[in-house]
């Protein structure tokens, strides 16, 4: 069988730990070979191996059968090598064109000719179906158009192999579909694709054949037709794993978070929330379903103090909440995982222990008379990530050296102890593990038990499905419907979410 | 004084004024789109006002009416060479940019006081007899009032000044290289992917602001101080500094800040003349182009949006 | 942990020996004796009590300048303008002290508080504008800097003095000039300003390690969103942060006004003492007792400095040059750290 | 270095005795001198420069070693005074010059801790049994310069460039415009201030405007910023060989600043003979006759200031008579040139 791309044996090191420890993998030509491993496991590292950005301590990489050094990200160009990395690498003031162009562009008497590449970008992205606007500025277009820039931006380059580190991650749904429908119009044409994704559901419909990694180390390359999701996920964590969260019906009490007619803009002053209602109520997970863009972002800035909202109100336990400072809500009773980690959720140059006080520092016993008692607040941290299983050396770690999952399940452990009345989670998993999903549901469950209250939002229908009792269907800056996750599916789901009624939703079933 | 008078006294002056910080704030332009703050324009152009005179005093028999020119070519290499350090520290050694700027305004002027009185045995040079001379030019200075206000008793370097304005305004948004510059003082990690070497592009764009630094110091010392001494540059490179960020990064914008400031100065020595001005007392005069960057600043520009990496050494595989 | 505080001390050890090595090398360059030059820098700076004196003079606004530089570095401000807070707090020391009556015990600290406070004031605006409207700090205070020396020279002589390129000197009352102090070092002019320095390092390092302010600022200086999130006032940590880091500055010219000078008269350029205060931070790795100790070298260096053409014909100028190097060595701590860590491992 | 404790007497006694047991071999001199520069610089083409040569001179004269008979320290900042006071008073020196107004509140102080050494100050008054105050008639000076400038200007227009709006350069100032209204009250006297002596931009700026406005003689005093005056006037000569633009120096003949290929645009310059100052008090210290807590005043009598005559074509014959006349005037007393604004205009109104 002939392979395109042949990594044998890799090594690679990082001062104090080995990422990728004898890997190798084999990807046949036309096929979408998935990449699967736990966070850390080492597959954005094999793959900077495969792209040139890091070079290897050991083994051999051969392309259609030649053995290559691959030194820098422009011999992979020229071996017909792309990456759609999983943080998008896109310069944000400059154009889609300018993007794609970007270190190989076309020039007349020295000038860059525009006209011809943003004609050359704009034939490419109708061959594949990417419906991509050449000259939009990348800051004005959403994530999924984004992605597919970054896939033009290989095709462009002539890419015959294409690797995608975690691309369904920030997509929705549709998004999904539609990126699935580009792979396979890729594939048809004789590309060659590496898919590394968490979503075993995603390998099993899209992919034909699968690596799995742990810990550094390959495990094995299996025939995705012959395997299935329980035998991948195993392979992976090395245990078996359950997926189907287990709970009992919920049983919701007195209203604990009332929206009435919410009227939010963004930064650039765009309405993004134009009258939503919504309650929640204690003892009920309720899952706010949408597309991104959607003003699910809007909607929890405005209840947590970080965004002014225009009118409308916002009750919590009865009082009015509405355009309070972010201490006073926080004060109030409400925790909130934020939809950006490092952004918002953590001072990544904080220590863990730091991290743990970061809305309560200034209260007893933490502080008093405005001086810290660092005694108490890396007690209360040991504590904490004893209780929330976070790997790191110690309290005393900075928060950037841990990786994804592990930083997660430090938010959570630090808003779910102030135990707060209602708990606002946004997308909580995304990015992680099997393994760190099914400890962050664990908890979520275990919060709405102990009667507080959950929002969540999540783009993730799976995670909406398994973990709401009630799911709110967000379009538009609207709450356009309300649904019993026993009674719909991920089908009605996405059509509600793409903004067909209820009505019409069900007439498709 | 007629108003037409008023204007001829102005702008010729400002013109000259300007040229240095016009020339040097293109180099913290390029400085900066390549994601190098550069803090270091004053003691690139103390470094290039000592290579400027020093080479003058030097060569001025061999090149004759000539010299000034090379002299500010010899000046715009070694400033250039000069900012290497800048650059080796900014970006090989991922130092504090800010503070690797602050140690090249030392060390320019401890080098260039040092090397003086190591030359020169004292403190200052000689005045140059080979300078830069305004020139009246002789079909655009007839015409009626623009010609007296622009076009007589101007320095050529002006002009050079304000036509490399737009050339780096071609430069970084028309061609490929301008592209890549910007793309690395934005997203290096991306310019990476793309196969651009972030190291190179931002060694060239500081070396850049070092020859132009250059330009600019060996420019002010040959038309306006004539000589090098510890006092010859005091405050023009950070005026520079002020003219790229007024001017928000975009070499036009830097070249109208420029013209502000060469503008206020001028206007301040100029009052006693002005009836308006007349009574105003000096001191408001003098800290008029700063007041005024600053309300500009809060008033109208606080937006302007730095190159996003600017400031961040671009470390290989890491986000 | 223990790695990272060895490289906190080893850096700044390694750039100063660096700096002084390389320094000699240019003194052998250009055919002076680098150990008569270094010699006659040690006899500058610390030879005799004379000397030590006018070190420890030069070493107090340094602390305080350098204090002001770092503790708007730790939130993430660069106080590019501690040179302009310097003058407004020296003019505002010697307007305390020259046009009020006073008995010391009032005199004296209010002179001190209303020089703080005019550098807080300089520190504030552009805090202000930073917080309100998103302005780049380090162009706000660069302006300010040269808006404050311009007013204070109209000032100096137009309402301070009649005409004059000085003030009167500060009344006694309102003096830091220790007699004791230069009895002790032979006329030095080491004043008891040395003391408010100290204090004002202690302060520093309470605020920042110890309080929850010092918690917040740090936080907003690290990561705006986050503090944000947290239920910070990022805008009121930012105006602070330039306040207090002005206030450190206009006490850095109250040491000018009522200590070394005891007037302030009209200045053509910068003294530099905001600048240096860049470099001692830095070097201090922003730490409140790192700082006292940059300060202390700093000053020695440029005291000592003036030794050296009398007694081994070295320009001054030559330390400006190894302070400059300093400066890059600590700033390129990247490249010692490897530098250390390719040693460590070749011992292994 | 010196030893610690017991300085302070050895400061005044001529030659301490463990000076001696070290230098064994070499003779110590009987009476030495030395200076504090300001920030200038011994080199500043300048005052510092003129004292330093002057020091040198009196050295030679009496064959001292420079480093031990005679030295100069050099101020880099206004801080740096007292301690390079200080350190040539602990290093034994037996009179010390301070150079400048600048250095009167260091030398009053440094004169009150160390009453057996000597001091002097130029430039300034300051009062102490120890220091000898050298001041100059800057303002006779100023006025020949004004006679110059008004026998020399085709247009009736001069122009004073100044440097810091004070005192000393108001007396200038005052004496410049009261020399060239002497000659023609008609003339127009332009007087702006650059309020800096470095700025050499705003002294182009200044000259510019000037000469733009057909104001053809300048006399500047304002130190470096004087530097873009002539840039100025070098460039408009250059430009227009025939056109009459000139400078009048300051402190030192400047000649050599004005020199542009084949012309010059110096005039005159404002000479102040600090060098002879210095060396005449040195000797006067050296016999024994340190005019301690005296003012000297040296003025165009006794050739203290005067105007350089190195620019023979345009310091013509007539101009300097008609300067000598003027200088005759003032030495006999005829005229009492004014100092201040106030002296000003009171003697314009007598005119
Ligand atoms: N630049 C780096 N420096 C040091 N260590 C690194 C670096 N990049 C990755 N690592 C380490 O290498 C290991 C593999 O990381 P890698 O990013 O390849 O994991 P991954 O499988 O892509 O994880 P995820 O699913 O979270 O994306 C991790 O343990 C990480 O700590
Ligand atoms: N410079 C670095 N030094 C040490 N470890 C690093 C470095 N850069 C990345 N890592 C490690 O790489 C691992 C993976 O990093 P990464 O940020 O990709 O995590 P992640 O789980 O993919 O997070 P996310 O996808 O949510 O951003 C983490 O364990 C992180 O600690
Ligand atoms: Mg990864
Ligand atoms: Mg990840």
């Amino acid at each position: 069988m002939d392979y395109v791309v042949e990594m044998l044996n890799i090594r690679k090191e990082f001062p104090g730990i080995v990422a990728n420890d004898n890997i190798t993998l084999q990807v046949k030509k036309g096929e979408i070979h998935a990449l699967l491993g736990e966070n850390g496991a080492g597959k954005s590292t094999l793959m900077n191996v495969l792209f040139g950005l890091y070079q290897p301590e050991k083994g051999e990489i051969r392309v259609n059968e030649e053995p290559v050094k691959i030194t820098d990200p422009n011999v992979a160009n020229d071996l017909g090598i792309g990456m759609v990395h999983q943080h998008f690498m896109l310069v944000e003031p400059f154009t889609v064109t300018q993007n794609i162009i970007l270190g190989s562009e076309p020039t007349k008497f020295g000038k860059i000719n525009l006209k011809e590449a943003e004609k050359k970008v704009q034939e490419l992205s109708d061959r594949y179906g990417l419906r991509v606007d050449a000259k939009a500025k990348i800051s004005d277009i959403s994530v999924g158009m984004q992605q597919r820039v970054e896939i033009l931006k290989t095709l462009y380059r002539g890419a015959e192999v294409l690797i995608f580190d975690e691309p369904t991650a920030v997509l929705t749904p549709q998004e999904i579909t539609e990126l699935m429908e580009i792979m396979h119009s890729l594939t048809a044409e004789g590309k060659s694709i590496i898919l590394i994704t968490h979503k075993l559901k995603e390998i099993m419909e899209i992919s034909e054949r699968c690596t799995v990694i742990r810990k550094g180390k390959g495990i094995d390359t299996l025939n995705v037709a012959d395997t299935n999701v329980t035998e991948l996920a195993s392979l992976m964590v090395g245990r078996n794993v359950s997926f189907k969260t287990d709970k009992t019906p919920a049983e919701p009490k007195e209203t604990v978070l009332k929206i009435q007619n919410l009227k939010v803009r963004d930064k650039r002053k765009v309405d993004m929330v134009k009258g939503m209602d919504l309650e929640v109520r204690a003892g009920e997970i309720v899952g706010v379903a949408g597309v991104d863009g959607n003003g699910q972002s809007e909607l929890v800035e405005a209840i947590t103090g970080l965004q002014k909202s225009e009118s409308g109100t916002i009750q919590f336990n009865h009082k009015d909440i509405t355009n309070l400072s972010p201490r006073k809500v926080t004060e109030s009773g409400v925790g909130h995982i934020p939809q950006d980690r490092h952004k918002y959720g953590l001072v990544l140059d904080f220590t863990i222990g730091e991290n743990m006080v970061l809305q309560t520092y200034y209260q007893k016993p933490y502080s008093k008379y405005k001086t810290l008692n660092y005694k108490e607040i890396y007690q209360k941290a040991e504590g904490l990530i004893d209780e929330y299983d976070v790997r790191t050396p110690s309290v005393y770690t900075k928060a950037r050296a841990l990786s994804g999952g592990n930083q997660q399940k430090a938010i959570i452990g630090r808003e779910i102890d102030r135990s707060p009345d209602l708990l606002i989670a946004a997308q909580p998993t995304r990015g992680l593990d099997v393994g760190a999903i099914e400890f962050i549901h664990h908890r979520l469950i275990e919060e709405r038990d102990k009667g507080k209250a959950v929002l969540l939002i999540s783009f993730e229908l799976d995670e909406i499905l398994d973990l709401s009792d009630r799911i709110a269907v967000m379009f538009d800056g609207k709450n356009v419907a309300e649904v019993k996750p026993e009674e719909t599916d991920e089908n009605e789901l996405g059509l509600l979410m793409a903004g067909s009624t209820k009505e019409k939703a069900g007439d498709q079933q | 004084m007629g108003f037409v008078d008023l204007l001829q006294s102005i702008i010729p002056p400002a013109l000259f004024f300007s040229a240095p910080l016009i020339f040097t704030a293109l180099g913290g332009v390029f400085s900066e789109r390549s994601g190098v703050i550069n803090i270091g324009l004053e003691g690139l152009m103390v470094m290039g006002a000592f290579v400027g005179i020093v080479f003058n005093l030097t060569f001025a028999d061999v090149f004759g009416s000539w010299t000034p020119w090379v002299s500010i070519i010899a000046a715009a290499i070694v400033s250039a060479i000069f900012s290497l350090i800048h650059a080796v520290a900014a970006v090989s050694f991922r130092a504090d940019q800010v503070v690797s700027g602050v140690a090249i305004n030392f060390l320019a002027l401890g080098l260039g006081v040092f090397l003086t009185k190591q030359w020169y045995d004292r403190g200052q040079t000689d005045m140059v007899s080979q300078q830069f001379f305004t020139r009246d030019f002789s079909l655009l200075g007839d015409i009626p009032i623009i010609g007296e206000i622009f076009f007589q008793g101007i320095y050529l370097t002006s002009y050079l000044a304000i036509v490399l304005a737009f050339v780096a305004w071609y430069v970084l948004y028309k061609t490929p290289f301008g592209l890549r510059l910007r793309s690395v003082g934005e997203h290096p990690m991306a310019a990476d992917t793309n196969g651009i070497n972030v190291y190179k592009m931002r060694y060239v764009a500081v070396i850049l602001s070092g020859a132009l630094g250059g330009l600019g110091g060996s420019v002010f010392a040959l038309t306006i101080a004539l000589n090098f001494s510890h006092a010859t540059i005091v405050g023009q490179g950070f005026m520079s500094l002020a003219a790229v960020i007024f001017g928000k990064w975009h070499p036009l914008g830097a070249m109208g800040a420029a013209l502000f400031f060469g503008f206020a100065q001028s206007l301040s020595v100029i009052s006693g003349g002005v009836p308006v001005l007349e009574d105003v007392p000096q001191v408001f005069l003098l800290i008029a182009p700063y007041v005024l960057t600053i309300l500009a600043l809060a008033g109208f520009i606080g937006r302007a949006e730095a190159p996003r990496a600017n400031g961040e050494p671009y470390i290989k595989g890491t986000r | 942990m223990n790695t990272n505080r060895l490289f906190n001390i080893l850096v700044p050890l390694i750039s100063v020996v660096t700096g002084l090595l390389a320094g000699a090398f240019i003194m052998l360059g250009f055919g002076y004796n680098p150990i008569t030059g270094y010699i006659a820098l040690w006899n500058g700076a610390l030879g005799d009590v004379y000397y030590f004196g006018e070190t420890i003079r030069q070493v107090t606004p340094y602390v305080l300048t350098g204090l002001a530089v770092a503790f708007a570095f730790r939130s993430g401000l660069l106080n590019i303008g501690a040179e302009g807070q310097v003058i407004v707090g020296w003019l505002a020391a010697v307007w305390i002290g020259t046009a009020v009556e006073a008995p010391m015990y009032i005199h004296l600290p209010l002179a001190i508080i209303v020089a703080a406070l005019a550098g807080a004031f300089w520190g504030f605006i552009p805090g202000l504008l930073k917080a309100s409207r998103g302005v780049h700090e380090v162009i706000i205070t660069i302006m300010l800097n040269y808006t404050a020396l311009y007013s204070a020279n109209a000032v100096v002589r137009s309402v301070l003095s009649d005409n004059e390129d000085k003030t009167p000197d500060v009344a006694a009352t309102a003096s830091l000039a220790s007699e004791w102090f230069q009895n002790m070092t032979y006329f030095s002019r080491m004043h008891y300003g040395i003391f408010i320095a100290l204090f004002a390092a202690v302060i520093m390092w309470f605020i920042i390690e110890r309080t929850s302010l010092g918690y917040e600022l740090k936080s907003v200086g690290f990561n705006e969103y986050a503090s944000k999130y947290a239920g910070m006032s990022v805008k009121r940590n930012i105006i602070l942060s330039m306040v207090i880091a002005g206030a450190f500055a206009g006490l850095a010219g109250a040491m000018e006004g009522l200590g070394t000078f005891g007037y302030m008269s009209v200045q053509s350029g910068f003294n530099n003492l905001g600048f240096d205060g860049i470099a001692v931070a830095l070097l201090g790795a922003n730490t409140a007792i790192g700082v006292v100790l940059a300060a202390f070298l700093f000053g020695a260096l440029k005291v000592g400095a003036l030794n050296m053409p009398t007694e081994a014909g070295v320009p001054t100028e030559l330390v400006d040059v190894i302070i400059a190097l300093i400066i890059f060595f600590v700033a390129s701590s990247y490249i010692i750290r490897w530098v250390i860590l390719r040693f460590k491992k070749e011992e292994k | 270095a010196c030893g610690g404790s017991d300085s302070e007497e050895d400061a005044g006694s001529d030659n301490g005795s463990d000076n001696e047991s070290n230098e064994s071999d070499e003779e110590t001199p009987e009476f030495t001198s030395a200076m504090v520069t300001d920030v200038g610089g011994v080199d500043d083409k300048s005052f510092n420069q003129s004292a330093w040569e002057g020091l040198k001179a009196w050295g030679e004269e009496h064959g001292l070693e420079e480093g031990e008979g005679y030295d100069y320290a050099q101020s880099n900042n206004d801080s740096d005074y007292a301690p390079n006071l200080n350190r040539l008073v602990r290093e034994d020196y037996n009179l010390v010059f301070g150079i400048g107004y600048k250095l009167e509140d260091a030398i009053s102080e440094v004169a009150g801790q160390y009453s057996d050494t000597n001091f002097a100050i130029v430039d300034s008054v300051v009062e102490g049994d120890n220091i000898a105050s050298i001041t100059f008639a800057d303002h006779e000076g100023s006025f020949l310069a004004g006679v110059a400038a008004a026998n020399k200007t085709n247009t009736d227009k001069v122009g004073f460039v100044g440097g810091t709006n004070s005192d000393l350069i108001n007396k200038f100032e005052s004496g410049f415009v009261a020399g060239v209204h002497t000659v023609n009250p008609d003339i127009e006297v332009d007087v702006q201030y650059a309020g800096a002596f470095d700025a050499p931009d705003d002294g182009k700026l200044i000259a510019s405007n000037m000469f733009n406005n057909d104001f053809d003689v300048i006399y500047h005093a304002s130190g470096a910023t004087g530097n873009g005056v002539f840039a100025q006037a070098k460039d408009i000569k250059n430009n227009d060989p025939d056109r009459e633009v000139w400078v009048i120096g300051v402190d030192r003949d400047q000649y050599e600043e004005g020199q542009i290929g084949d012309h010059n645009v110096t005039l005159t310059s404002m000479v102040k003979r600090v060098d002879n100052s210095v060396q005449q008090v040195s000797n006067m210290a050296m016999d024994g006759e340190f005019p301690g807590g005296e003012v000297l005043e040296f003025g165009v009598e006794d050739e203290g200031v005067g105007l350089a005559d190195t620019h023979e074509e345009a310091y013509t014959d007539d101009i300097a008579q008609a300067v000598d006349e003027w200088k005759q005037k003032i030495i006999d007393g005829e005229v009492e040139v004014p100092q201040t604004h106030e002296e000003l205009d009171e003697y314009l109104d007598s005119l």
